[in-house]
């Protein structure tokens, strides 16, 4: 960005944290802002957040998991992309309700919204993290340790529990993200915290076209994703399938009339629960809707 | 004929950058039971190979050594070896190493104990029995070596330069030693060294070695009754063996 | 000290070197840390950004010694490595020998030992899981396989590389395989197992954090990665500097027993 | 092939074995491969959940080798590993010899090169990212940090052991330190430095995974790790597989060297 | 006096797990510039510690070692040294090992290669030049570490039992060379031998030293003119001298 025209841009090499850029990519988005890309894949949220600090990245993408980063002031906001409706908690053969996990093992990747979702359901039976022996492990250890047998359930998330599926294939699903419609999990677009408004107001725009046309055009969203990403159509269309793709407009509206910052907000009272944040930031702190609502009215 | 160590036509080549290295070129010789034959010849003419093979730890190139008849098993506890570079264990003491081979034939810890102390004590090592190899003077060294090998007190005694590095009053000392042991004990020895005197004063047999390529040149018979005497080092007949010995040592017709 | 005056630097400083040695060594360890913080401080206060000063670690320290965490965590993952280090090393030691002694041993075994001394142990933790469960056992096994791995190749080299003379007077002994290696091998190859052992320390420690990715409820790597979620960086360089001085402390372990078993060499 | 024919054993076999030896190495090591193929197999199909078969992975390999994937992942992580691994084993043999020479550099610098050995190199990363960006610098110093601490032990052990006397048959020619530390010590450790190449090997293609973890955007541990997103064990594999090879190519390349460059030793 | 090089007052003691063991008790011995000394004594009486003193490779646990009557300056390439364990580099050729010394002389290729040539063929060899020490025979090594302290050829000459691990026609041949090089060049030369007959045949004076503690037993002035010849061997006064000097070392008053 030497220049001002080159953007470094960090992403995740999944549906959610590629498919805006494959968009933008192949329909020459970029260049109608006069911009040059330069995309930078990652394994997740957190080491982006880090290169945002260390100058090493203009914008990045985070699932909701990193989203206490934030929070904390350690990045921006700029735009939210999608709703995630991939998380479950899921249970051996035989395990159907979030009782019978009462006293079991049961695996999650701390911090991750696989952790949400478990105690989003831990809350909804009545229950709390002590009633179940919770082992906090890491995602690809859940898989292993799940199809093992070593666990009786988990809180995960798709594609992985696709790989669970076929090694255990009565798992049962005993909760899910889409039964808790005011416990959004949104992912996001972030920046570092010095914002350079002019920048990022056109990476913004780049951000709502490449949304729009994916909104209008899934399957051929599906199919540039796994050309970037170099990915089996089949698994990338898999993902997409867990999320809630929304119009530029329907995400404008939804800044300004708070439904944004009430998810935000869920998020933060989840993150204030585990410690991860010490109080709840007021949303408008670290998500710059406004830059978001002027980008689309130009 | 009864031969304890029968060398059988010996090739001993090297692989060079530049063809082979015949270090030994058809040697045969027979040592018989109980008999002390002493080695000689110039730096380089093999001799320290051909123990080597007696002891079962180099192999002709082709020919045969046979120890009692049988081909040589490999190396064992009934040929002693002294070999040239001492090759002590550094990290154990000289009791340590002179029991070394003890430990090996189970003998009880005080009869073991016994026979170190009395080989340290024969080679004048008692007030260092405790020392480590590092600490040693070079002939010290040599003579903890020598002290291992009688310690297990094998039938056959296979010894090269065994008093290289001694002052002259310690190696007689140590040669009226092994004559007397060897008398009493009649053990086979085959004794490499590069003192004409030693080689005749021990010997029964005299090998005189050749090199380039290494091969027995001679072989001088001492016909001096045992036991050998000072005196006898002074007597003629001494004198005109250790004379054709040197003669046969230092007057080589040169090979090809 | 012999080995000291018999450096063949003139004599007065190697005299007075010989005679100051271990308080100066202490000392110089001492300026070393000194140095090392005040490079810290100066990182953290005027260069790096998320950086904690060694104040800040500190007191994060006091807390989780007060709280008892930091010495459950500590004494967790103490148990681990000791556990997966003797064995890894006493293994190796053994196979070393194999290897080095027996053509036949090391073409069966030696593509295999090479092959995963290259694999991340990240790699192998599915396998474990799959294999061992989530208990302790497959945490130890990835630590054992580590320092198994790394200290294999030295051993071998000194079973290797031990003087053949001293091997060929143990034969004309009498000596069996089995006794060559014991009293032979073992003792000329000290210096290698030693330097074996020293860098298996230092894998074993350096797998840690992948071991407790495997389900762990305590320990100095489960607290890290802990902390990596919150982005408590005060507690991870705890946690690092508690690795740390554990495996300085083993080191100077291994290295007084090396003293010791190899007093009998001869060097500077 | 000296070394073969003073072994000591008797003489039959010891010849035959001189003479088959790297046939009957390359057949051995054939058969290693094999069992191992048939052990894995048969946890695949019988017992194991979720390990693909020999088959599978097979068959993952020729397409990403087709669609050239392969190649380009494995020399973008070569290039890391080979200068990783270059600069820290060569930067290790200075350093080893003044830790071993000095006692000052001694007292100095023993005390990080110790923690910093037991220091993860997932640990690293964080303070990589902000000292050196997510360029191929930092990627590459993290494999050069676990290259040279685990072989700087090694050197310096070899510095440490060797025999006196050599020294000081180089010191009454005249030799000064410098001359003494690149004729006599280099040499004579060389067995010690090979260990601490070979050792520095090992743990750099094992930081790989760690390495890529920062922000790679190709190589074999990146790919392993967008595989783990979608728990793609086929890919993961064909890392894990191409890592060992290409590990254990640099080995024998470096076991190549070391025969080329130890012939001189004696031993068996 | 025009003393090279002055041992004063030497003391050298080792500590022992009981006490402490005194090597050298109160050595004082000159060697004058030019002057050529045997030194003799029974095994371990300090010989080798006393040359490694005045080689600055060994400090003395009190006294005083002066070269040129300066303290000795630690080791360097003015005092030639030939180690009683050869202490050849086994990675280089045997020409390499020559020409170790010489290249830090920084002498030009074609001369050093001369130099290193001529030493080789002095000790005899030519024709293992480009071999490895591991191939050598005892006896190859010891004169290969000969020819490399003769290459450098360097003022004073510090000879631990240099040719110990030779052949008698070897032995005298190097024997006569030193003294050919050593009288027309006019080295200093210490020179440890437990061959009375080389420490006479050599010497100007015989150093006898006694054992437990080390010390200077007795001095034997050797009154012959050089060159000396191998008539001389056998003369009268190369007898007497010789008789003294084997007394000197073998009828020591034991010492407390
Ligand atoms: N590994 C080897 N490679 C090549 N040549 C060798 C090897 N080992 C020994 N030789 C050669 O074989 C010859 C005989 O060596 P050997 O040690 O038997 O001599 P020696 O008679 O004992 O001599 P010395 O009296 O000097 O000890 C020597 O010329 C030596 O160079
Ligand atoms: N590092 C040491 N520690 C203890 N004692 C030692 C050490 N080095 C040498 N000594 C002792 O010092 C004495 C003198 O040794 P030195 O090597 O000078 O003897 P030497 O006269 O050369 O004997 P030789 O003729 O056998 O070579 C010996 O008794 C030896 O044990
Ligand atoms: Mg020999
Ligand atoms: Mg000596």
């Amino acid at each position: 960005s030497d220049d001002g025209t080159t953007v470094r841009f960090g992403y995740i090499g999944d549906y959610n944290g590629a498919s805006l850029l494959a968009v933008a990519q192949k329909q020459g988005l970029w260049e109608k802002q006069g911009l040059t890309p330069e995309i930078k894949v990652f394994t997740n949220g957190p080491l982006q957040i880090q290169a945002l600090g260390a100058g090493d990245l203009d914008f990045g993408y985070i699932g909701p998991g990193a989203m206490w980063l934030p929070a904390s002031g350690k990045a921006k906001v700029v735009s939210i992309n999608t709703l995630g409706f991939a998380d479950r908690v899921i249970g051996r053969p035989g395990v159907k309700t979030m009782q019978d996990l009462k006293g079991k093992k049961v695996g999650v990747p701390e911090g991750t919204s696989g952790d949400m979702v478990l105690n989003l359901a831990l809350q909804k039976a009545g229950m709390t993290a002590a009633d179940i022996e919770k082992v906090p492990m890491d995602a690809a250890t859940v898989v292993s340790a799940f199809s093992a047998g070593q666990i009786d359930g988990a809180g995960l998330w798709y594609p992985l529990i696709d790989t669970i599926k076929v090694k255990v294939p009565d798992m049962t699903e005993i909760a899910s993200t889409r039964e808790y419609p005011d416990n959004s999990f949104p992912n996001a677009f972030v920046s570092g915290t010095d914002t350079d408004q002019e920048l990022t107001t056109k990476v913004i725009k780049v951000l709502q076209e490449a949304n729009d046309w994916r909104a209008a055009h899934p399957e051929e969203t599906v199919t540039e994703t796994a050309a970037l990403l170099k990915l089996d159509p089949a698994k990338v269309k898999a993902d997409a399938a867990n999320v809630e793709v929304m119009s530029t407009a329907d995400l404008v509206a939804k800044t300004k009339d708070g439904t944004v910052a009430k998810w935000l907000n869920s998020l933060g009272d989840f993150f204030v629960g585990t410690g991860q944040l010490k109080s709840l930031p007021e949303p408008s702190s670290y998500y710059t809707g406004d830059l978001y609502e002027k980008a689309y009215g130009k | 004929m009864n031969a304890k160590i029968s060398f059988r036509d010996i090739v001993k080549t090297y692989p060079m950058k530049d063809g082979v290295f015949t270090a030994l070129d058809h040697v045969s010789l027979d040592i018989a039971d109980r008999e002390f034959v002493t080695v000689v010849g110039p730096s380089g003419c093999g001799k320290s190979t051909l123990m080597s093979m007696a002891a079962g730890l180099t192999e002709p190139t082709s020919g045969e050594v046979l120890v009692d008849g049988a081909p040589v098993p490999g190396p064992g506890p009934d040929r002693g070896v002294i070999f040239q570079q001492y090759a002590l264990f550094p990290w154990l003491s000289v009791r340590k190493n002179v029991e070394f081979g003890l430990k090996l034939m189970n003998l009880p810890p005080d009869e073991r104990r016994r026979r170190a102390e009395h080989a340290i004590e024969l080679v004048g090592l008692s007030d260092f029995a405790d020392a480590l190899p590092k600490t040693l003077s070079g002939g010290m060294k040599q003579r903890c070596a020598i002290a291992r090998a009688y310690a297990v007190n094998p039938q056959v005694l296979l010894m090269d330069e065994p008093f290289g590095a001694l002052d002259a009053l310690t190696r007689v000392q140590l040669q009226d030693q092994l004559l007397d042991t060897w008398s009493r004990e009649r053990r086979t020895v085959m004794f490499i060294t590069h003192d004409v005197d030693e080689a005749v004063y021990l010997a029964r047999r005299v090998i005189v070695m050749a090199a380039r390529p290494g091969r027995v040149q001679q072989i001088v018979d001492v016909d001096l009754p045992y036991p050998r005497t000072e005196e006898m080092r002074l007597s003629p007949e001494f004198a005109r063996i250790r004379n054709e010995v040197w003669h046969g040592v230092y007057h080589q017709p040169k090979a090809a | 000290m012999t080995q000291l005056t018999t450096l063949g630097k003139p004599a007065a400083p190697a005299a007075r070197r010989a005679a100051g040695r271990p308080r100066r060594t202490l000392v110089l360890n001492l300026v070393a840390v000194v140095l090392g913080l005040l490079v810290w401080t100066l990182l953290a206060t005027i260069g790096v950004q998320g950086l904690p000063t060694p104040m800040e670690v500190a007191a994060k320290a006091g807390e989780l010694v007060a709280d008892g965490t930091l010495l459950q965590d500590a004494l967790a993952s103490l148990r681990r490595v000791l556990l997966g280090f003797l064995m890894g090393t006493l293994l190796a030691i053994p196979v070393g020998f194999l290897m080095g002694w027996y053509a036949t041993a090391r073409g069966l075994l030696e593509p295999y030992v090479q092959f995963f001394r290259t694999i991340p142990p990240l790699a192998i933790i599915p396998l474990a899981i799959v294999l061992l469960g989530i208990g302790e056992v497959p945490k130890v096994f990835v630590i054992f396989l580590a320092a198994f791995l790394s200290s294999v190749v030295s051993t071998f080299q000194g079973v290797v590389d031990v003087d053949k003379t001293l091997i060929n007077a143990a034969r004309v002994l009498g000596a069996s395989d089995r006794t060559i290696f014991l009293k032979v091998v073992v003792p000329a190859s000290t210096p290698f197992i030693l330097v074996g052992m020293r860098v298996g320390l230092g894998s074993a420690w350096g797998t840690l954090v992948a071991a407790e990715l495997i389900a762990a409820q305590e320990g100095l790597g489960y607290r890290m990665q802990q902390a990596q979620l919150y982005y408590d960086l005060s507690t991870i360089f705890v946690g690092l500097i508690a690795i740390g001085v554990l495996g300085l402390l083993m080191d100077r372990l291994l290295l007084l027993a090396e003293r010791r078993l190899t007093d009998w060499q001869e060097r500077r």
